[in-house]
């Protein structure tokens, strides 16, 4: 509903002497005693003092002021917004898996320890690969991950390799996961379809070369067609293949990247397996490698000891000495790896399936749409998850970035924009599965309409939004040194 | 399937429309990787919604009976109590199923929390700054680490205090491995369970990282680990692993550590058997720019009217690739959302009043458990909510008596990663812990140590 | 955020073959044995096919398309309402308390006996009764108990009264309540002020009169300062006192109705005690008595037999012969007393008495502001939770009504309207404790400027409100009996 | 208070507004009612949010042991699945925290979603229109024949199956012991559990009351029902006390009913010990004026746009005050909305294949109970997924032998309300019975009755 049009910062409300949650105060005496004056800080200042209804409401108009799945088709591209399955949330709140603590003993958390055991093996069913570390919290997290344990691999082979190459179509954090696992970014040219230009990788493809990162299907959502090529390629010079599995939706249940050559991969759980965005995160980043790589996991790894050995079957977490080590505090995100578990109970192997069918079906039906109605789409093939468009059909002086605030005034979350770098006014348009053919087509509809308000009345491109708690903001002025603002200040 | 609408009538339209027959011709890859036909996935057979709450409600059984029992366990991971608010608010979809506020008109909400959060953080840690979340504590400190160097280009060697959390530790080894920042750890004293700090042998440092509290539970000294710091030209890293401490303690922003990173759990996150958890990471002005992760601001849109914009994404790999001052993409935004919900229910008197609830109520203990013969204090050095005891027996067989017989998690063994004192035992008290279960505790300790 | 501006019924979407939550068929050949098919229906024609997705979105956006106390000022006079605890949410949707059946053994139940029985002291206490029974599911159920009541006592005496006497202002329950408890109401005329005319009640008190019922404090809400008086009157000619308790947030902790001579009050634990509102309920009614009533009261009652006896503490359901039997299938709403258990376990004495306090300071407040920016204020007295306005002071043409919408047009939901009937063009607004001072401040502000606005654009108050899902709403339009559409039909 | 916003400032700046010095010159009645400073009230001390989550979480326990057990407990409160979507969606602020949509424009949703409510009761009861819910089962009976009096004004006496629910038939007789209108119960045939419908002993009728499956889990015949009461001038009134049977019965509308009343708890409500619960009610378009309760109407605004919004509000108590068809003002509206999305979440085919489901798992166990030595199935009336079983034991010792040894609540002992079935057990079977329940049930009793 309608609301007053800002939401004062919950620093600017309340007033002194209002108390939220209560917390008995306590003998000053004794707090002198357990901590002495000379260590404790003075009052909280700044901190708000509001009760509880001013921060129910606070909350609730906040997130009014914000667009999700639940409430708006959100075809943002490379991030697969797939709905949310409600007893996933439910499970993750079930008190017998959010009050355990990591350190309790083993013998009481088994069935905690149960659940990543399963999820790894259906994960490596899932990717044809041979096993699979929990522990990565994100996908970038996970590619950094992935990329050491390669490193370890070369290095246990006394080998010292440093490049890794990857296509300039790549997402962002490929070559920044790259630098921070020590390796040598190189850019690979691609082919105006965003795939791998074989003769540039030919080129590049020496004895220092550690590992190829790859997309597959490419940031353009389409496959790579040379991908057994590409992988044999790397294979006779001694490098791996890595796979960056964000776009694993179009493939489940019909294709494996295990079996296409790759021997790294990073999924994301908040991608292909449904669990929240949460607004930029937690996710969660399993990474899966083939045999060779599977010393080299970061520990623990959870291992099952059978019934013959210890009387009962046993799930440990190990530590290997040839691991690359820790990286994360403890197991992962725990409780975004259950959502996952309870994701693929539900599915199994026909339910993925038709994930990647619906989901890539979809992608094809907005592609012809939005053609017909005049968007160019760069390249006449079947695209895989999602669609690719740009905004050079439209009259001079609209922009993507017009199309997608007038997207905003619509009611929809807009597609990802200017991404991948290679592609000039890039629109990367992700329906997902669990989208109606209706609204698709309203969403064709409302393309449509814009496509016609952008020659009738662009202004009305430019201006967009309008309707929404804040109009077009000012990015740029939001970041001059001068106006940088990052955190509310006491007056 | 109840989360795919694609009926037949659906696709048949849709493939008419693309100008196909088959599914299968969607697929623009070679036949031979289409493996689907010849090789379906083996996997569990799916169930319907009831048959996986049930299948859940019992594996959820065990840790019900394990959470019922009397716990002082913490070490990184604390029990503190989540106020009803929290679920209802976070679980709302407007939160939960949105992304990366990458577009501020649709975004306000989740742009607004974090750059509350940011500020929240910043109070607490009297730092100028504070980013809008990392993944843990853990790789927080790596991140402070990789920017210390982006910051101290001629810095060469980071020294760590050996009472850093081990995970900690180890997270930034295995993040240091092939990036050249050999890592020394400096010893604690064994008498006060400080860092040792010696500047004498530390003139290529390029950082130095203390714990505030340390694993331990000890008050670090950061107002010397910052004069040896100048001393040797090395930026100063405090992290602190249970950030109720922040409301209590003097900020490490006081004491001029450059970059703060703590662990952010305690806010509003239950234990979730270690994950998700909330990297938190603030510095001063001068180094916002070599700040790793998503930085919030307050702007203004085209009518001049306040808003909130995701700033300096230039130094985010999206847009600066492998120039970035980091990888991170996905973050913990919503695990930040909630402790920025958490902060403003407890709000000025009630964070701090849980703190100094905390500080009494393990100081109560700690006496009461020094008095038992058998049992001492190893280390003298001031305490907030955690402190280690030390028996006569072996941690590990003390921890299986109090559980077995008694039903107690009586702390965290210290022996797996300081195997000098295998009869410590680390033990962390919050206003979870009620007086009762405190008498448990020394009843069952005195009983066990007759 | 903003949506595209209809939400399709949801018979209107979805479509053949789409399910929703997974039941396997079963087998036809054993269906026919088990249910013959002549006993059975064909399929549920009409009924929607859609998906999860599709039907989590369906009710965010309607969501969306309603306002609560969780996200604007709610100042529906009459109607206290106040915050709402999630605490209570949780503690109601506990499995321990959803999945007790009614039928289970009382040995198994007995913490929820407990509660119930609790609960009953502590109304006792903060009414000043003997005895309450918790199984109205209403205050208007709650009505009908208690003058069910009345009216068993009045049997037991072997008298015959059937009049009940009830002031004009009541609110409409009262004497539809005597209605169906077999009475006959007589409207007793009120004094300007809302407060009972004596000579009026002296008229019509007679040997026939079985009760009066008053709302104390008033539906004006002042307090009905002559109250011990008219108990008096009613108590010498025999007649029983019952207090409409609906607003009882003006007393707790100050005064007991039990104190002031009422012998039956129903309570709203919707209002006063902090449960939910949920649209339109389900809220509770319970209802106390003194002492010459207990034995009348509905079955079953808990009781709490004692351990010298029994060994343990035994709460026991019981069935009294002179019960005016069951009024509702088991014991009322339990998961909303519940609720207000948590509450009173919450507020304690004192914490009731800040209530009341605020929410008549709250209340006073606004009066005194209102009236200062010219709004009339009939009455120049101290009001107790809620202060009426009247419309009389606007330019002609401008009506309560009006005021209404263009609240709504503001973010606020307005207050109760044209109500109590006595007063001509009421606005009736109730704060309620749990809203702040800024909060109030805001509202007198919006007051402020549509008095303005009425003066200088009285249309843009006719035309309210502008911004909301739908506009001014035809209700006469939608009450003509050739439009009258109470449900979707296939076409 | 952590509810209560008012300050120590804010008090003295609004007393001072108003023109007073002190809180108690608000309080304008007589002192000596004021008895906050002399007897102040004698509760329980208040208690924080923690402790109230601590003692409610203990108290809850008993009921998380006794719901864990095997459960064939039906009879009004039916046990079925409760979709994960519900709690998540009825939890949102907006539908929660919301009251009578008086307001159309501000009230959209609730209204959208009762006149979707009413459309699903429409379709399940083949009725023309049903009301936006009543209290229960029970009370809309008791609405149902006060509305049967309104519109049939020769008929007399109410004739109410002694089949029908026991509780429902005691709050009838509480609502109606007041106001002239007789009850006469009929019996029902041994043999088949059906109401025995005698035409000629009825020709006071004001309507005729069954229930539809009644309370023994038969199927009533309600074309034989409706041609009683045609005969008599008699309303036909049918009610349901298990609403998922209307999934798979033939709708009482196909049968002619005047009035349809029914339990809605199935539809996504808990047991929650009885309540909250949700009373159904319907009826032909001739008698929607005498409908009881709110009636949500689809209309326009002004512009023509669609809306919703509570219509002929002139037969309700806030408009006709006596003259009202009922008193009822607060009904279950959030149950409704409850029950329209439990209704969506199913669908057309869920709802019906879980009906279905219900009615083989129900057949299957009576038929291995009945294949048990000393176990008879006292009637031959069709069930749908409620039935009696007859055993050589008294229902209270058999019910007792399986709850103790077994954990099994093995349905409700008929004795309690039928004095002359003394050995009889109502048994609820849902889709929450697995297989190995059943089987447990069927051993146990073999033991038992062994
Ligand atoms: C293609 C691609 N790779 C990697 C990532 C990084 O994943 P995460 O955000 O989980 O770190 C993304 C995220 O959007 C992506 O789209
Ligand atoms: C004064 C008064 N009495 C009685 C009632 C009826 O209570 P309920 O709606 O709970 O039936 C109300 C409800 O608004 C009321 O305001």
């Amino acid at each position: 509903m309608i609301h007053s049009d800002t939401e004062k910062l919950i620093f600017e409300q309340g007033r002194a002497g209002r108390t939220g949650i209560d917390v008995e105060g306590v003998c000053l005496i004794e707090l002198d005693d357990a901590l002495s004056p000379e260590l404790r800080r003075g009052p909280l200042a700044g901190f708000p003092e509001v009760s509880e209804p001013e921060m129910v409401r606070h909350y609730t108009r906040l997130s009014q002021r914000n667009v999700g799945i639940d409430d708006t088709f959100y075809p943002l591209g490379s991030c697969t917004m797939k709905y949310n399955p409600r007893i996933n949330e439910a499970v993750a709140s079930m008190k017998g898996f959010t009050n355990l603590h990591p350190a309790m003993p083993q013998t009481e958390t088994q069935n905690a320890f149960r659940i990543l055991w399963e999820l790894e093996q259906m994960l490596n069913e899932i990717c044809g690969m041979d096993a699979f570390t929990l522990n990565p919290v994100a996908g970038a997290h996970g590619e950094l991950t992935g990329l050491k344990i390669i490193r370890a691999a070369i290095r246990a082979r006394g080998e010292k390799r440093d490049k890794v190459l990857i296509p300039t179509s790549a997402h962002g954090t490929n070559p920044a996961s790259a630098m921070l696992a020590g390796f040598t970014p190189v850019n690979i040219e691609v082919n105006p379809d965003g795939s791998v230009n074989l003769e540039a990788l030919e080129k590049a493809l020496d004895e220092n070369v550690a590992a190829m990162m790859i997309t597959n299907p490419s940031t353009l959502g389409l496959f790579e067609t040379n991908i057994k090529k590409i992988a044999d390629m790397l294979h006779a010079k001694g490098a791996f293949l890595y796979c960056d599995g964000a776009n694993l939706n179009a493939l489940v249940g019909i294709a494996r990247p295990g079996d296409m050559g790759f021997d790294v991969i990073q999924t994301n759980t908040h991608k292909t397996f449904s669990t929240p965005h949460g607004g930029g995160g937690p996710g969660a980043g399993p990474v899966g490698v083939k045999k060779e790589l599977v010393p080299f996991l970061p520990s623990p790894r959870i291992e099952k000891f059978d019934k013959e050995k210890f009387g009962k079957v046993l799930f440990v977490p190990v530590y290997d000495k040839q691991s690359i080590g820790r990286i994360h505090s403890y197991y992962g995100n725990f409780l975004v790896l259950l959502r996952a578990y309870c994701y693929l109970r539900t599915m199994g192997a026909r339910g993925l399936r038709e994930v990647a069918e619906a989901a890539v079906l979809n992608a094809n039906y907005l592609r012809v749409s939005l053609a017909e109605i005049g968007y160019r789409v760069p390249f006449n093939r079947m695209c895989m998850h999602e669609c690719l468009l740009t905004d050079e059909n439209m009259p001079s002086g609209i922009t993507t970035l017009d199309i997608a605030k007038r997207l905003i005034g619509k009611g929809y979350h807009p597609m990802t924009i200017y991404f991948p770098l290679t592609v000039h006014g890039a629109m990367l348009i992700e329906p997902t599965e669990t989208e109606t053919k209706e609204t698709l087509d309203e969403f064709i509809q409302a393309m449509k309409e814009i496509a016609e308000e952008a020659k009738a009345n662009p202004n009305l491109l430019h201006d967009a939004p309008h309707n929404t708690p804040v109009q077009r903001v000012d990015d740029v002025g939001a970041n001059r040194p001068l106006n940088l603002n990052l955190r509310w200040k006491q007056q | 399937m109840r989360y795919i609408p694609v009926t037949s009538a659906d696709r048949e339209e849709m493939l008419k429309k693309i100008g196909i027959h088959f599914i299968d011709q969607l697929f623009d890859m070679p036949t031979d990787m289409l493996t689907h036909l010849s090789k379906p996935l083996n996997l569990p057979a799916p169930l319907p919604e009831m048959e996986v709450m049930a299948l859940m409600e019992k594996f959820a059984k065990e840790g019900e009976i394990a959470a019922s029992k009397t716990s002082f366990l913490g070490g990184g991971i604390n029990r503190h109590y989540l106020p009803a608010t929290i679920s209802a608010l976070i679980s709302r979809g407007e939160f939960l199923t949105a992304y990366t506020p990458y577009q501020p008109e649709a975004s306000q909400g989740t742009l607004q929390a974090l750059y509350e959060f940011q500020t929240y953080i910043a109070l607490l840690s009297g730092m100028d700054v504070a980013n809008a979340s990392l993944y843990d504590g853990a790789t927080a400190t790596a991140e402070a680490v990789l920017m210390a160097k982006r910051i101290n280009k001629k810095g060469k060697t980071v020294y760590v205090s050996c009472a850093l959390h081990p995970h900690y530790r180890e997270v930034l080894r295995t993040y240091l491995q092939d990036v050249d920042i050999p890592i020394v750890e400096l010893a604690f004293d064994a008498k006060t369970g400080k860092t040792i700090l010696a500047p004498t042998m530390m003139n290529d440092a390029l950082a130095l990282v203390v714990g505030y509290p340390n694993y331990f539970g000890i008050i670090e000294d950061l107002k010397e680990a910052r004069e040896v710091a100048t001393k040797v030209g090395a930026l100063l890293i405090s992290v602190t692993t249970e950030a109720l401490s922040l409301a209590i303690l003097k900020p490490p922003g006081e004491f001029g550590v450059d970059i703060f990173v703590g662990e952010g759990q305690s806010f509003g996150l239950p234990p979730s058997f270690g994950g998700p958890l909330l990297g938190l990471i603030a510095t001063k002005d001068a180094y916002v720019r070599n700040l790793p992760g998503r930085l919030i601001g307050r702007g203004k849109d085209k009518n001049g009217k306040d808003a909130f914009v995701i700033v300096i994404a230039t130094r985010e790999q999206h847009i600066k690739r492998e120039k970035a001052t980091s990888n991170i993409c996905t973050n913990e935004a919503l695990c930040a959302t909630i402790a920025g919900m958490y902060l403003t229910a407890y709000g000025k008197t009630g964070l701090a009043n849980l703190a100094k609830q905390n500080a009494v109520k393990a100081f109560r203990l700690r006496e009461k458990l020094a008095k038992i013969p058998g049992v001492s204090i190893p280390f003298s050095g001031a305490t907030f909510n955690e402190f280690v005891i030390r028996t006569k027996k072996s941690g590990a067989q003390l921890l299986r008596n109090l559980l077995a017989g008694r039903q107690i998690f009586g702390g965290i063994n210290l022996s797996v990663h300081y195997h000098k004192n295998p009869k410590d035992i680390l033990v962390s008290v919050t206003e979870m812990n009620t007086d009762e279960d405190m008498d448990k505790f020394v009843h069952a300790l005195r009983e066990i140590l007759k």
